[in-house]
């Protein structure tokens, strides 16, 4: 194995905030210098809230969501269960175990290349990461299309925009924003845009994902989903996380932890997902 | 500071450096926890579960997390006997601990052919036998549910090679000891025990079953006082040295396998959740025969105490009518 | 607010209000928990495991805890079938629960003897078969653990009463369905699956096993995975109802079991944790039918989704060769 | 059953204050009408830190160590596992669930009659709530002996000497107090004060309360002890908690929870303890 394809660690870190920004949306940040330098956008961490703790057993997966002066590492999450619910009920100087990077992370745009970002809820997380390095990398035109249930999700419309990207928000119910899909202006966007070859990177629930690699494939379009899976280990070693691949290749499935989580539109038997 | 404690054990014909074992399907191919550490350091490295063809194993989900558990239906995905010969083993000779192929087939034949394949490869110092697969001759009950089948597994892989020959049992049976038995009858080498429960979980909300094969195998820590105990029922019925896992996350836990009898411990799940389980458990070993003065870690194999436990009970003994629980 | 829904359930002869019962053991004589609520609000009560003398039970320490679970070695310590009879169960008649015994013994007469005890006594609506107990005639193998002779339990018990008979089965086997199908065919009107699995701790710091016992039954939310594929297994195998439990703590666990065909569950070690656990198991089932629009829980029951859970694996159902997990 | 007997409530409680008094020992206390009233010494609660976890999956019994103002309860709690670490990270305003009070409590002195305590270690828990109630009540003569392993362990000796008792400290190391053995000290006391005929209440380790039983047995004096036991429920329902019974009677066992778990010292079998 190229180990030095993948300079994972694991590291105790305290943490530095952990702040409720939406409905049951939190926002965590630490320092760590060696987690954060090597980080990447699209790459993710595996994260236990206590070491000796068997229930829950494994540990969670959650994107880089962004870094903070070079030396602090953000995640973005939503309470959904007991992992990400314990997570939430830590408080400053509390540590949590920390493994990553892991993962490929996004093939970055070629200079210039026109760049839609589609985020459906916490979809969000990995791509803020993106949006930094792209704005900050000032080659691009970076456009972002950001999607929530309703109002009450919406988070980090002002810190996007302070990055400077273009934003196109909606909600399911017309609360903020316009009303209806992200995945419907995408296209739209797409229709409207003919001369241009935009390449698109997107993630948020399966289904949102599924129509776009589908119709981006159609429209024959370059385009980079974040998957998730349920994963064992995120290390590679449990064989948990397949993702169907498409056509009848040597590799029948991916698994999302090491040739993903971000893959070519293409690679997805989208057919099962 | 006092001279390191022995830790070397003897598991049938492999003599390993430690009784702390990879287990086979939580450990990849042998070197992708390398980042977190040296697996040279470990007693010995079970490869995940290798067969005839490649095998693409289930669709997902594949996993679910159970209270203190792991339920998985992998379906021993892997890229077969001879892409692991050909591609991954030598990238694996770096590393200095025994390397051990875990293997399984759906036939008696298969068995026997990859003892056969296996058998002239350098760099492969044991055979561990997964006999939880479906016999697809006989109704697709597992091999290791029946004696007899079990038997004839062990008996066609033993004739096969000369490589030590370890039998991974099945706990979905209703007397171990018979399989034990049955299987070092057969000329095994050593024993292994126990893989995984059977066992499924429903999401309520679909209806459907958590996994998409609906059944899977449950490990971790709440298999390990069964483990424990079906260690303690196989190191009863045989003489050859039993290898014991289930649950195992921390050297406590491989304290426990020890002292019941197993000669050597296997560490599982522990590792996907902590990729420095399996060396912190030798660390910890290392330490705690310091601490207790224990020159050798044989002298902890099978010490557990269990005479004069209770005064009052030696009586009982005889009487088998005394229900146990 | 709409009408509440119909949570009644027959169970092979009994008809009870819901389908949450007390699990035996866990529920002493029936009315320890009254201060809590009211015990007559639950679909049944079992109280713990009678036999024909009164049962010293095991010395301490008779439980431990384990990750996720409990281990107990009580060893079915009961005041006998004459004083729960003469002494405890005049004052349970203010309980509108059914009551059932649940009843246990050494040899195949001691089984049909309490079954004649019980005959002809009003206040007891069914009898649970308990046989998970060594059967001492046989060397000293659990009765359950063989169909043969848990066929010839739950017939002579069905001979000697005419309340409804209820078979408890023992997980510790290699196949559940033969066992729930002998004890089918003997006449038992409904199975409860499941008993608890065998487990052993090991107090590392004094060497000794942590049950004076050595041996105890593991019970709790570690066990559900198993407890549920078990419930399951019986359910494809016999037509009589099934009665699930293993690790049930709150309805969501519940609704599982009955999704996979249970037609009634049973609440044990969650009592212990939390008195108030079974008539919140049934306020939640309440609740779960109002707000999903079920009028009658026993849509519920069996009513596990399992086809077209996956389109890529309708091909591979027929090839028996597929690797399970 | 007679339900008067077990008055017993589970209750929510939030806590008011969790200390660290002495090395790994906390005192907590937190409001709660319900138990508090009912409180007697000698009793105890089942707690639960929180009421889904499943690891540790069984409540953990604490002797109820006192009362504060008629309506906040203490215990006193060392840390030995998992469950009282978890109890130890508590802090202010953090809730717990507790059933009480359980168990029979202790059987006061007569009138005027002279009472021995003897605590070893946590065995001070339920008998500083004896001491109180029995000084509140003024008719009895009280002396306490009080024993821990070293000068670290010692807790509660103003707490003590403001109630106004008798106090023997031992310290098996002799750092603190008198060096030795807390029995040692009750039983030359006993042989001096051989006039009186004193009753013994006794807390603390199995070794320790099997010496002063079979020792007041032997001098034929009134002895209560304080049984522990590997709890299931505390409730009387899994018969976890047995203790052998003395002689060959009806009840070979009792259960600690119920029958007890305070004992007089002749109702036990102390071979096998
Ligand atoms: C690569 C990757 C990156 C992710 N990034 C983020 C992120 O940045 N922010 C965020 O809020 N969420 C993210 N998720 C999802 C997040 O991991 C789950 O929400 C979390 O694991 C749920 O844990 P829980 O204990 O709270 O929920 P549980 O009680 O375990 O389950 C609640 C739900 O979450 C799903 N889930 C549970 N465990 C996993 C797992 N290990 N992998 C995938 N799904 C799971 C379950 O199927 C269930 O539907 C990511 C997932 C992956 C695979
Ligand atoms: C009636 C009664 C009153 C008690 N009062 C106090 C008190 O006031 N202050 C105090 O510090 N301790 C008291 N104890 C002991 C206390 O219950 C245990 O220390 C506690 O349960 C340990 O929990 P743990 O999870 O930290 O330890 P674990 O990790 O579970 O085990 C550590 C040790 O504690 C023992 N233990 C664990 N659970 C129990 C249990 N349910 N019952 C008895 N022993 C157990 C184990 O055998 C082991 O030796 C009392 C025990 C009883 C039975
Ligand atoms: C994800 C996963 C994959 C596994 N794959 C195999 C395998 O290929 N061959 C095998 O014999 N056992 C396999 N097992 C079983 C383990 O080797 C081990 O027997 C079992 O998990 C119990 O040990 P544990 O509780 O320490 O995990 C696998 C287990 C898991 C969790
Ligand atoms: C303390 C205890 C005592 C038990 N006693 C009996 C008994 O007397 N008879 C019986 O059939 N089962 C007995 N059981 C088994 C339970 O009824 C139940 O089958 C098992 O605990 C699994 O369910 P659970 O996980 O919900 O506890 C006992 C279980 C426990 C924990
Ligand atoms: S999560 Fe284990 S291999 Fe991907
Ligand atoms: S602890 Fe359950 S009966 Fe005493």
């Amino acid at each position: 194995m190229d180990k030095s394809r993948y300079p994972m660690v694991e590291e105790v870190v305290s943490i530095g905030f952990n702040r409720e920004i939406g409905k049951d949306t939190f926002l965590m940040g630490f320092p760590c210098v060696a987690l954060t330098s090597r980080a990447k956008p699209g790459q993710f961490l595996m994260i236990q809230v206590d070491r000796q703790a068997k229930d829950p057993l494994l540990r969670r997966p959650f994107s880089i969501h962004g870094v903070l002066d070079s030396n602090r590492l953000m995640i973005l999450y939503k309470v959904v269960g007991k992992g990400t619910a314990l997570l939430s009920a830590l408080r400053e100087g509390d540590t949590i175990s920390a493994i990553g990077p892991l993962g490929n992370g996004f093939t970055l745009p070629g200079p210039g290349e026109r760049a839609l970002l589609v985020a459906g809820g916490m979809g969000i997380a990995p791509l803020f990461f993106l949006t930094q390095v792209l704005t900050r990398a000032q080659n691009h035109s970076v456009k972002m299309f950001l999607g929530f249930p309703t109002s009450q999700d919406v988070v980090l419309i002002d810190q996007l925009k302070g990055l400077g990207v273009d934003l196109s928000l909606t909600t399911e119910d017309g609360s903020l924003g316009i009303k209806g899909l992200v995945t419907d202006l995408w296209d739209q966007t797409l229709s409207q845009e003919s001369t241009q070859k935009p390449v698109t990177y997107a993630c948020g629930p399966a289904s949102m994902l599924k129509e776009i690699a589908q119709k981006a494939i159609a429209r024959n379009l370059r385009c980079y989903v974040c998957l998730e899976g349920y994963m064992g280990c995120g290390l590679g070693i449990c064989q948990g996380c397949a993702a169907k691949a498409a056509g009848s290749k040597d590799k029948p499935y991916y698994y999302v932890c090491q040739d993903g989580p971000v893959f070519s539109a293409e690679m997805i038997d989208w057919e099962v997902m | 500071m006092g001279a390191l404690p022995e830790l070397s054990v003897d598991i049938g014909g492999l003599k390993i450096k430690n009784p702390v074992i990879a287990a086979s399907g939580t450990f990849g191919y042998g070197d992708e926890l390398a980042p977190f550490y040296d697996p040279s350091l470990l007693g010995a490295i079970i490869v995940k579960g290798l067969s005839l063809r490649p095998m693409p194993g289930n669709p997902p989900p594949r996993i679910v997390e159970t209270p203190c558990g792991l339920l998985n239906a992998i379906g021993l995905a892997n890229i077969g006997i001879e892409a692991f010969v050909g591609e991954k083993l030598p990238s694996l000779a770096t590393i200095k601990a025994p390397i051990i192929t875990n293997i399984y087939g759906h036939t008696i034949e298969d068995y026997a052919e990859m003892a056969r394949r296996i058998e002239g490869v350098k760099g492969i110092a044991a055979v561990e036998v997964n006999i939880s697969c479906p016999n697809v001759e006989q109704g697709g009950m597992a091999f290791g549910r029946d004696p007899d089948s079990a038997a004839r597994v062990a008996d066609r892989v033993v004739e096969n090679t000369t490589k030590p020959v370890i039998v991974k049992l099945t706990p979905n049976v209703t007397d171990i000891g018979l399989i034990a038995k049955a299987v070092e009858a057969a000329g095994a080498q050593s024993i292994s025990v126990t893989n995984t429960f059977l066992g499924m979980a429903v999401d309520v909300a679909t209806r459907r079953p958590k996994l998409a094969n609906m059944v899977g195998g449950l490990s971790g820590p709440a298999i390990k006082p069964m483990a424990l105990y079906l260690v303690h029922e196989v190191v009863k019925a045989v003489r050859i040295p039993v290898i014991g896992l289930g649950g195992i996350m921390d050297y406590h836990d491989a304290l426990e396998f020890l002292l019941v009898g197993a000669r050597a411990i296997q560490v599982g799940t522990a590792n996907l959740v902590n990729p420095k389980a399996a060396i912190e458990i030798v660390n910890g070993l290392t330490d705690f025969c310091l601490r207790e003065k224990i020159k050798d870690i044989n002298e902890i194999i099978g010490a557990l105490e269990t005479k004069g436990e209770d005064h009052e009970k030696k009586g009982d003994r005889k009487d088998k009518s005394k229900a146990n629980f």
